[in-house]
């Protein structure tokens, strides 16, 4: 176990390693230079030329993924043009565009983009497996015809049309849901979850029928199996059968499925942020794209990192506890 | 004991060959079943269309790129004038707003492109992420090691950073259609691979896996014969619901200068391009997602369909024809059994 | 029958006139047809025209080759094929429901509540992915709503203590997986005892048991009837078994009732010349072995294979098991070692390890002379076609997605051959000789019977031509004279190619017309080992006293009187 | 000419105080510091924080496209060749803190403009102060500016390389804001700038997400006869999809009835659709900012060396086509001349290249002949991948289709924008043929020319946006000339002159200027809209 653990932990810190050097290595070819663009439109070639060595972007690249390195283990100092400051180990540097630590505008955003993972999470996995099972349950019937097809319809639909259809029915039509503006959980709870409703039915909508589509067919290959006839012999329900019997079947896919999809979204749900308005990670990963802000884009990318690092592992010990005939390798 | 007169070894049983081999009872079965005779149909249909769309578009006596100023009213954004989107004799889908071209044609030349992904990208999702899913659920615990942490750095990766650095890599001349084949394909195989990894390590463990190992398979082996039948229904079903995300990653794809140039169409691109005029111009939406949304249920009837046929205990499930139809086929059916008792019986 | 009272095996059968509602079981004109691939074409007629009526407390014993449509019946009992795409034809009363006509809420209450079914899979018919014990919690709390489910736990490990389950609370926690073959069918009988139904359909309950287990466990469904005025509904393809238990027989072949009549009748005088040849092929474990084997080149030359000090543990720190303690074995060339011992002891584990399924926690292994015990699959490849196994779960060792055929055929395709015909003319006469129909060869293991997987097992294990054979269990689910024949195929490898078998069985006199040497294990540890004849005649170990004490005879009248002694004692 | 935009009740009901004004905003107000800033007369939301030398006059139209006093007394008193520029603050002015203004202040806040930490603003200031182009700024260089003297704490004095007469049109933008020295607390300033304006801020998180001002209460009306500053709170919410805030201003439930939007235009789809809308329609803001989007031409590169080719090209072009791409006719206006359309650029109405609406490709291929490309011509046109109806693919088939027509094939060349950006503003990677735009950093001929085609305005190893890398000794001198003029109603119709003189040379293709079309909500009073900015003026907005 505690070799498992260590082992687990070494494969971490080798992924978030090679993340940042694959983000360094890829703001290497990627179009786009920082100094031009962190200067502003229309800099003369001297003060890029500053703002590069500001920057510290006139060092070679293996100096400057150094540096990254030195203030992840021990800090950095900047100056602020009138002071220094001190940016405390784990230091992720300062965003090229305005000079703000990385870490802060990591733990801004943060909140904002889990509360609408991880609702979104909830939402989908309740709408996408209780569709998959009742399809499994009532198969061939309309019921099953008519679930299919909504699912269906949901992942067909890009999530900019059918959050901006919510949005207008819901916020512009009937008004029953304010238009979404992100309210911290810890402010006011009621107001958080009410905001969040329409980006997380969003996402729901769009990620539900992997989820239906994927419970439906893994059931019902469960349910041909010989120890689901014994539960049938001994007068179980078919609702429990399917629900209790045949879905602990097919479950280690869907929770791959869904360390995935939460991993992924740690990274930014950018269509959805952006739509709903939510200051998000991915939003925040778009604009420092678009400006090749390097430090801000290898921040999102280690938390995303991290997100689905963390995932997987829950993954792997829930496929553990849900077959225990599978080992923790 | 009864020990039989002569030595088994010299005799040599009848090879069977009325019983139809497997692979041809699932053919058989597939085209037995009106859902999947359907949903290929519709698959091939819309493949047609898209191969045929210079013809049908010369039918039509239209192209997908010429402009028609005159059909749109710019003073009004650019929306097509008369109703359902500028519906005409003279173009039978309306057209375009903004441009005012032919949408007909656009929607055929457009299916080209995204049928194209449709089957290639999800062609390469599929394959890869079933080799190293297979591979990091079957293989050394170092292999699955190095496969699962390769797996987390693409899944952790900025898809929009490797896009935007490919712009400056890819060589302009490089063929679009298969760049784009190859992105949404090697960007997108991450999920199959997770599935497949999760199905495996809980069927490795089965004794039949054991006994193919004892028979001397190997890992590739095992993989193929043992494995790759159970993972058919998750890994069919899941890449059917792939297929629409791959067409809509061809339009941002195209955003970011990896996508077809224009003015070729495509599905995707005709959707992003629509979001917004869903309201003053719900032709323009609805034709594209209706497309889609076709070739969507065709893939996934058809996913669901194969499934199916695939394994063989479903099989004796599924319901052919009316149950008076059935009945009698059984009744009929009972002779050649009593035949082949009476056969048991004289041995 | 109003008082059961203590069953002779004399009484007549019941009346198969009487009123209808006093019956258990009433099946009229029942006949079962599979289609054969699906889309009914064509069909295999495996239930045809039966009737035969069971009495409350009584019990029927259904015996037959294997195949004959035992299994068929005792489904269609609680209308198991319902759904399954099977043709059903005839009536079938249980407990005064029409069974094919019912409801699915009729139904429900009927299964289970009153006609419990004990499968013959026992190994795949619990559900993996929970702890045994809250299986049997579950059912248990489908028919006594009003149970709680503390006390349906308890009323599990009560279930599993009378079914001779060691340490029942704890294991009552554990997964199917962790119980050895017969804890996992004395599992699936405590969860039909669970219920306390009015009839029990067994179908081969003991096949994964010992002698010693076996007559515990049928001495409590003798006990159970007695008591409750339970019905008995045992298939079984062991006569012995048939003597000390039923009190009707029915024997089936291809379908149809060969004979019916008393246990006394039918096993003392039998009128077919089928249920002659069924007697006649018993094997005996009195009986001097016909054939026995001079040993090819004796010394520690032909050693096959060697194991010291082999240990195996399961579980992690807090629960550990050890499966298998401290074994020490030889296998020579051509030579069979007979492995009993009591359900759970650890057969099972050793076999797997002897052929390097499982990797050992200790002890050295070699095969002629390399040490496979640490060796690498990769390097194992080579040697894995001489090392096979029968495995004791025939259902999950067929893989259900290919045809029979091609499970047999994988391992020659695996070993290089690469002419088609060539490889399936070989696995169809493999088939053959373990007494299947060719002509199935692409038919899928749900289309067979028991008896017919294991046959099926065997084959594969032989396609490759080992030099040792594990076989777990290889002939449990056969009736006697396909056991015979299989034995004697074993026999003939033996002598045509030297090949060596760890043959693993509960049926004393299977390993003993078998066997050159036995080994006898208790407890995770061979508590007696030495050349059969010895270890028959002149048991050492009081365990192996007791095993050979209990083994069924033929003779109704001797079965219960032993089972008198037994309940004495 | 510009229409006026405060039609409907926008105008007819009396404003008066209180409330609060929200805008609702696609792109974040990023980087609020005064010296990083680069805005065209002191933008939207940084007006109402900071207060700069002269403002632009906040009046409806081509009356709003002049410079006004605003902290200073007057827009500044030139020498005589308008080399030298001097200031006399008003008497009460105050930071937020409560503390006075001082001509000192002024200076420190353009010192800042100059340290690399705080780039990001117009070169204006780095190009015509003496000593400009070396000065590091004030963290680097503690002796200061010489160029810019403060006798008093009143007074402020600027001295330029050559005569400028639009210098009062710069004095707007905001590194023309005090800044105190004793606060600043350089790149973290944007944080919490130190208000001169009507208001302060009370929030501003996510650089720039959110952002809320709260009434300055040191800042008096006395000195400021410009802003009205009518709500008591703005808020500024930003990160919107602009589908979302059209719908929202559109819906104006709760605090969106009292909405407005400093940057989201109303798309193509929704004009379609608020054309049937009258209660929509009469919240909807036109205005006319300085702007046009052209095609660019390289004459480096072959074939557009050849004059003939580029007349081709000019006569070849739909404009219906391309305005039709770019949202319509309501969004924007086919342009045939480089300066906008609007009196204080010096319009002057010229069409070299007569093709009409829909371009004339008789005529082009007539030219092509003569150029000798008789059977046609393949040529490449770069464009970037962006959704922004400028530089779009888009308006690339647009043309694409059109040049078609005329025998001209056109390969696009789709370029991430980055890329985009960075190619056509290099004066040695700059594609043949590609989309340009230009928006005036203020309202006259001078601020749109001058970069465009002055000759000493080639800029290697920087953004050059100087595409033909015309480099013509008539130009350059005519553009001195007329910057010598302070008198600008006079210098205008020189400029227009001038762009008539250098359209004939075909060295860019004018497209279009776009249109402004902007939602406000219902509770909207008091919109005013001008020339210089085409956007509701928000310091003159009130809400009840
Ligand atoms: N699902 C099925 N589809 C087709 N054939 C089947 C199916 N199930 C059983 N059979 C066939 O029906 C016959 C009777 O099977 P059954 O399982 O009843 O035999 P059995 O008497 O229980 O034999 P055993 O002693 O070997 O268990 C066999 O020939 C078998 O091959
Ligand atoms: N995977 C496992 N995890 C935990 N315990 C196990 C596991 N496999 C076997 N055991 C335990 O090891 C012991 C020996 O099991 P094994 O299967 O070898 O018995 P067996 O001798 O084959 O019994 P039977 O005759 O009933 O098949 C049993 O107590 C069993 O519960
Ligand atoms: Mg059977
Ligand atoms: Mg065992």
């Amino acid at each position: 176990m505690t070799g498992y653990a260590l082992r687990r932990l070494g494969g971490a810190l080798v992924v978030l390693l090679l993340l940042t050097v694959a983000v360094y290595a890829l703001f290497y070819v990627a179009p786009g230079d920082p100094a031009k663009l962190a200067c502003g439109p229309r800099c003369n070639p001297g003060q890029i030329q500053q703002v590069r060595e500001r920057l510290e972007l006139d060092a070679p690249l293996l100096t400057q993924y150094l540096h990254f390195l030195q203030g992840l283990v021990a800090g950095r100092d900047f100056s602020s043009g009138t002071t220094v400051l001190h940016c405390d180990a784990p230091c992720l540097g300062l965003s090229y565009q305005n000079s703000t630590p990385v870490t802060e505008l990591l733990g801004d955003r943060l909140p904002v983009t889990a509360s609408l993972a991880l609702g979104a999470m909830v939402l989908w996995l309740l709408l996408g497996v209780g569709t998959g099972l009742l399809s499994a349950l009532r198969r061939g019937g309309t019921t099953e015809r008519v679930l299919t097809g909504l699912t269906l319809v949901g992942t067909a639909t890009p999530v900019f049309i059918t959050g901006l259809l919510l949005l207008m029915v819901f916020c512009a039509y009937l008004q029953w849901l304010p238009f979404p503006t992100y309210v911290p959980l810890s402010e006011d709870p009621e107001q958080w979850a009410w905001n969040l409703l329409l980006p997380w039915t969003a996402l729901a909508l769009l990620e539900s029928a992997k989820y239906a589509r994927l419970t439906r067919a893994s059931t019902l290959e469960t349910l041909a199996e010989d120890h689901i006839r014994t539960f049938r012999a001994y007068g179980v329900r078919e609702r429990s059968v399917v629900t209790r019997h045949a879905l602990r079947g097919a479950l280690p896919p869907v929770i791959a499925l869904t360390a995935l999809d939460l991993g992924t979204m740690f990274g930014g749900a950018m269509l959805t942020e952006t739509l709903f308005g939510l200051p998000g990670i991915g939003q925040l990963l778009v604009h420092s794209v678009r400006v090749v802000d390097l430090p801000v884009v290898v921040g999102v990318t280690l938390g995303t990192g991290a997100a689905v690092v963390v995932a997987n592992l829950v993954a792997d010990i829930l496929y553990t506890l849900a077959d225990r005939r599978v080992a923790l390798t | 004991m009864s020990a039989p007169e002569e030595t088994p070894a010299a005799h040599v049983p009848p090879v069977p060959e009325v019983t139809p081999h497997q692979r041809d009872a699932v053919w058989r079965r597939l085209r037995q079943r009106p859902a999947a005779v359907a949903s290929a149909a519709v698959l091939l249909a819309l493949v047609l269309l898209a191969l045929a769309a210079p013809l049908l578009a010369a039918l039509e006596g239209q192209d997908p790129t010429t402009y028609h100023d005159g059909l749109i009213d710019s003073a009004r954004g650019g929306v097509p004038l008369g109703p359902y989107g500028g519906i005409s004799g003279d173009h039978w889908l309306g057209v375009e707003p903004g441009t005012g071209r032919d949408l007909f044609a656009r929607l055929l030349y457009g299916a080209r492109v995204s049928l194209l992904i449709a089957l290639g990208a999800t062609a390469v999702q599929v394959l890869v992420g079933l080799v190293v899913g297979l591979a990091a659920g079957l293989g050394h615990r170092l292999a699955d090691q190095v496969l699962s942490r390769f797996t987390e750095v693409l899944t952790a990766l900025p898809t929009l950073v490797i896009a935007i650095s490919l712009t400056a890599i890819v060589p302009a001349d490089f063929p679009r259609p298969l760049l784009l084949v190859l992105v949404i394909g090697l960007l997108g195989w991450v999920g199959t691979s997770r599935i497949v990894r999760a199905r495996t390590l809980a069927l490795k463990k089965l004794d039949h896996v054991a006994a193919a190992r004892l028979g001397g398979s190997g890992p590739l082996r095992v993989a193929r014969r043992e494995l790759l039948p159970a993972l058919a229904a998750p890994v069919i079903t899941y890449a059917a619901v792939l297929v629409p995300g791959n067409i809509v990653a061809e339009a941002s794809l195209s955003f970011l200068g990896i996508g077809v140039t224009p003015p070729t169409a495509s599905w995707g691109q005709m959707l992003s391009t629509a979001t917004t005029w869903f309201r003053a111009d719900p032709m323009y939406v609805l034709l594209p997602a209706g497309c889609l949304l076709v070739t969507v249920l065709a893939f996934t009837v058809l996913g669901d369909v194969v499934r199916t046929a695939l394994d063989p205990r479903e099989r004796s499930r599924l319901r052919v024809g009316s149950r008076a139809a059935r009945t009698k086929r059984i009744a009929a059916a009972t002779v050649t059994a009593d035949a082949t008792r009476e056969k048991e019986a004289a041995v | 029958m109003t008082s059961p009272g203590v069953t002779s095996p004399d009484t007549r059968p019941a009346d198969v006139s009487g009123a209808a509602e006093d019956l258990l079981v009433e099946v009229r004109d029942l006949s079962v047809a599979f289609p054969a691939d699906g889309d009914g074409d064509s069909a295999v007629r495996a239930v045809d025209g039966l009737s035969f009526t069971l009495a409350p407390g009584r019990a029927l014993g259904i015996v037959g080759e294997s195949g004959s449509g035992k299994s068929t019946v005792a489904a269609a009992l609680l209308d198991l094929h319902r759904g399954t795409g099977a043709w059903v034809g005839g009536t079938v009363r249980v407990a005064g429901t029409d069974v094919r006509a019912a409801d699915e809420r009729a139904l429900r209450r009927l299964r289970g509540g009153r006609a419990a079914m004990v499968f013959q899979d026992p190994l795949s018919s619990l559900d993996p992915y929970y702890a045994i014990g809250d299986q049997i919690a579950e059912v248990y709390r489908v028919h006594r709503p009003d149970v709680s489910r503390r006390a349906a736990r308890a009323r599990a490990v009560e279930v599993l203590e009378r079914v001779g389950i060691a340490d029942a609370p704890r294991r009552a926690r554990s997964r199917p997986h962790e119980f050895s073959g017969g804890m996992r069918q004395r599992a699936l009988l405590a969860m039909a005892l669970a219920c306390e139904p009015r009839l029990l359909i067994a179908d081969e309950p003991t096949t994964a048991l010992d002698v010693t287990v076996q007559a515990q466990i049928l001495d409590l469904l003798h006990d159970l009837r007695a008591e409750t005025g339970m019905g008995l509904l045992l298939v079984t393809h062991d006569l012995g078994v048939v003597a000390g238990s039923v009190d009707e027989v029915l024997v089936m072949r291809g379908g149809r009732a060969v004979e019916h009549g008393t246990v006394g009748e039918v096993l003392r005088t039998p009128r077919e010349p089928y249920t002659k040849e069924l007697l006649a092929a018993v094997p005996r474990v009195d009986a001097e072995p016909a054939v026995r084997r001079a040993r090819a080149s004796g010394g520690e030359d032909g050693v096959l294979l060697e194991a010291a000090g082999l240990r195996r543990e399961f579980g992690g720190r807090r629960n550990r098991t050890t499966a298998v303690d401290e074994v020490s074995l030889t296998v020579r060339e051509g030579e069979v070692l007979g492995l009993v011992g009591e359900s759970g002891s650890g057969k099972t584990t050793l076999g797997r390890m002897l052929v390097r399924l499982l990797d050992p926690t200790a002890g050295t292994l070699r095969y002629r002379g390399h040490d496979i015990g640490a060796l690498t699959d990769r390097k194992l490849r080579p040697l894995r076609s001489e090392l096979q196994m029968v495995f004791q779960d025939p259902v999950s060792s067929l893989n259900p997605r290919r045809s029979i055929g091609e499970s047999v055929a994988d391992p020659l395709r695996a070993a290089g051959d690469r002419d088609d015909a060539r490889v399936v003319r070989r696995a169809c006469e493999l088939l053959e000789r373990v007494g299947l129909d060719p002509a199935w060869y692409h038919r899928y293991p749900h289309e067979f019977s028991g008896g017919q997987r294991q046959r099926v097992g065997i084959a594969r294990a032989l396609a490759p031509g080992p030099r040792l054979l594990v076989c777990d269990e290889p002939v449990s689910a056969l009736d006697v004279t396909t056991q015979a024949q299989i034995m004697e195929l074993l026999g003939e490898l033996r002598r045509e190619l030297g090949l060596a078998l760890v043959f693993i069985a509960h049926d004393l006199a299977v390993v003993r017309a078998v066997s050159d040497r036995v080994a006898v294990m208790r407890g995770g540890r061979i508590v007696e080992e030495g050349p059969t004849g010895e270890v028959y005649g002149r048991p050492a170990h009081p365990y192996t006293k007791g095993l050979l004490a209990a083994v069924p005879v033929l003779d109704p009248d001797v079965s219960a009187g032993r089972r008198a002694l037994r309940a004495a004692a | 000419g510009p229409k006026d935009a405060a039609a409907g009740d926008g105008t007819s009901a009396a404003p008066a105080k209180g409330g609060t004004l929200t805008v609702l905003n696609s792109q974040p107000q990023t980087n609020f510091d005064p010296a990083r800033l680069y805005t065209s007369g002191g933008g939207n939301v940084p007006t109402l924080v900071f207060r700069t030398l002269t403002t632009r006059n906040r009046e409806n139209g081509a009356a709003g496209a002049k410079a006004v006093p605003d902290l200073a007394t007057d827009t500044g008193r030139p020498s005589e060749n308008a080399t030298v520029w001097t200031y006399t603050l008003k008497d009460g002015l105050k930071f937020e803190d409560g503390s006075p203004i001082t001509s000192a202040d002024i200076k420190y806040g353009i010192e800042r403009s100059f340290a690399a930490e705080l780039s990001g603003g117009a070169p204006f200031l780095r190009d015509w102060l003496v000593g400009g182009e070396s000065y590091q700024g004030p963290y680097k260089d503690k002796d200061g500016l010489k160029s810019i003297e403060t006798p008093d704490a009143k007074t402020i004095v600027f001295h330029l390389k050559k005569p400028e007469g639009e210098f009062p049109l710069l004095a707007t933008q905001t590194q023309f804001a005090p800044v105190p020295k004793a606060k600043d607390t350089g790149t973290k300033y944007e944080e919490h700038p130190v208000s001169s304006g009507p208001y302060k801020v009370a929030k501003n998180t996510g650089d720039g997400e959110h952002l809320v001002l709260e009434r300055n209460p040191h800042w008096s009306e006395k000195t400021d006869s410009e802003r009205h500053a009518y709500p008591d709170t703005i808020d500024v919410k930003s990160g919107l999809d602009s589908a979302v805030v059209n719908q929202r201003l559109a819906t104006g439930a709760g605090p969106d009835a009292a909405a407005v939007t400093t940057d989201t235009d109303l798309g193509p789809a929704e004009l379609a659709r608020i054309g049937g809308d009258k209660e929509l329609g009469k919240r909807v803001g036109t205005g006319h900012f300085g702007y046009t989007n052209y095609l660019a031409f390289n004459p480096k590169v072959k074939p557009f060396d050849n004059p003939k080719v580029r007349q081709a090209i000019a006569y070849a072009v739909n404009r219906q086509s391309v305005v039709n791409a770019a949202g319509g006719s309501a969004l924007a206006e086919p342009a045939t001349t480089f300066l906008p359309n609007s009196k204080p650029f010096g319009y002057t109405p010229y069409d070299p290249f007569p093709a009409g609406r829909t371009g004339n490709p008789a005529k082009a291929r007539e030219l092509l002949k003569e150029a000798g490309y008789e059977n046609g011509l393949n040529i490449t046109l770069a464009h970037s991948t962006a959704k922004n109806f400028s530089t779009s693919p888009e308006i690339a088939t647009a043309v694409q289709e059109a040049l078609k027509k005329a025998g001209i094939t056109v390969r696009l060349q789709g370029l991430e924008n980055n890329d985009y950006q960075e190619k056509v503003h290099s004066v040695d990677d700059e594609p043949g043929l590609f989309f340009g735009s230009w928006g005036a950093d203020w309202p006259s001929g001078g601020a749109f020319l001058a970069p465009i085609f002055d000759g000493r305005q080639i800029v290697r190893d920087a953004a050059n946006f100087n595409h033909a890398q015309l480099d013509d000794p008539a130009v350059n001198h005519e553009i001195d000339e007329i910057n010598k003029l302070t008198d600008l109603t006079a210098a205008a119709p020189r400029w227009g002159a001038l762009d008539k003189k250098i359209g004939e040379q075909a060295l860019s293709v004018p497209l279009f200027h776009p249109v402004y079309k902007r939602l406000y909500g219902k509770d909207i009073k008091n919109v005013v809209i001008s020339d210089w900015t085409g956007v509701l003026d928000i310091s003159q907005v009130a809400v009840k």
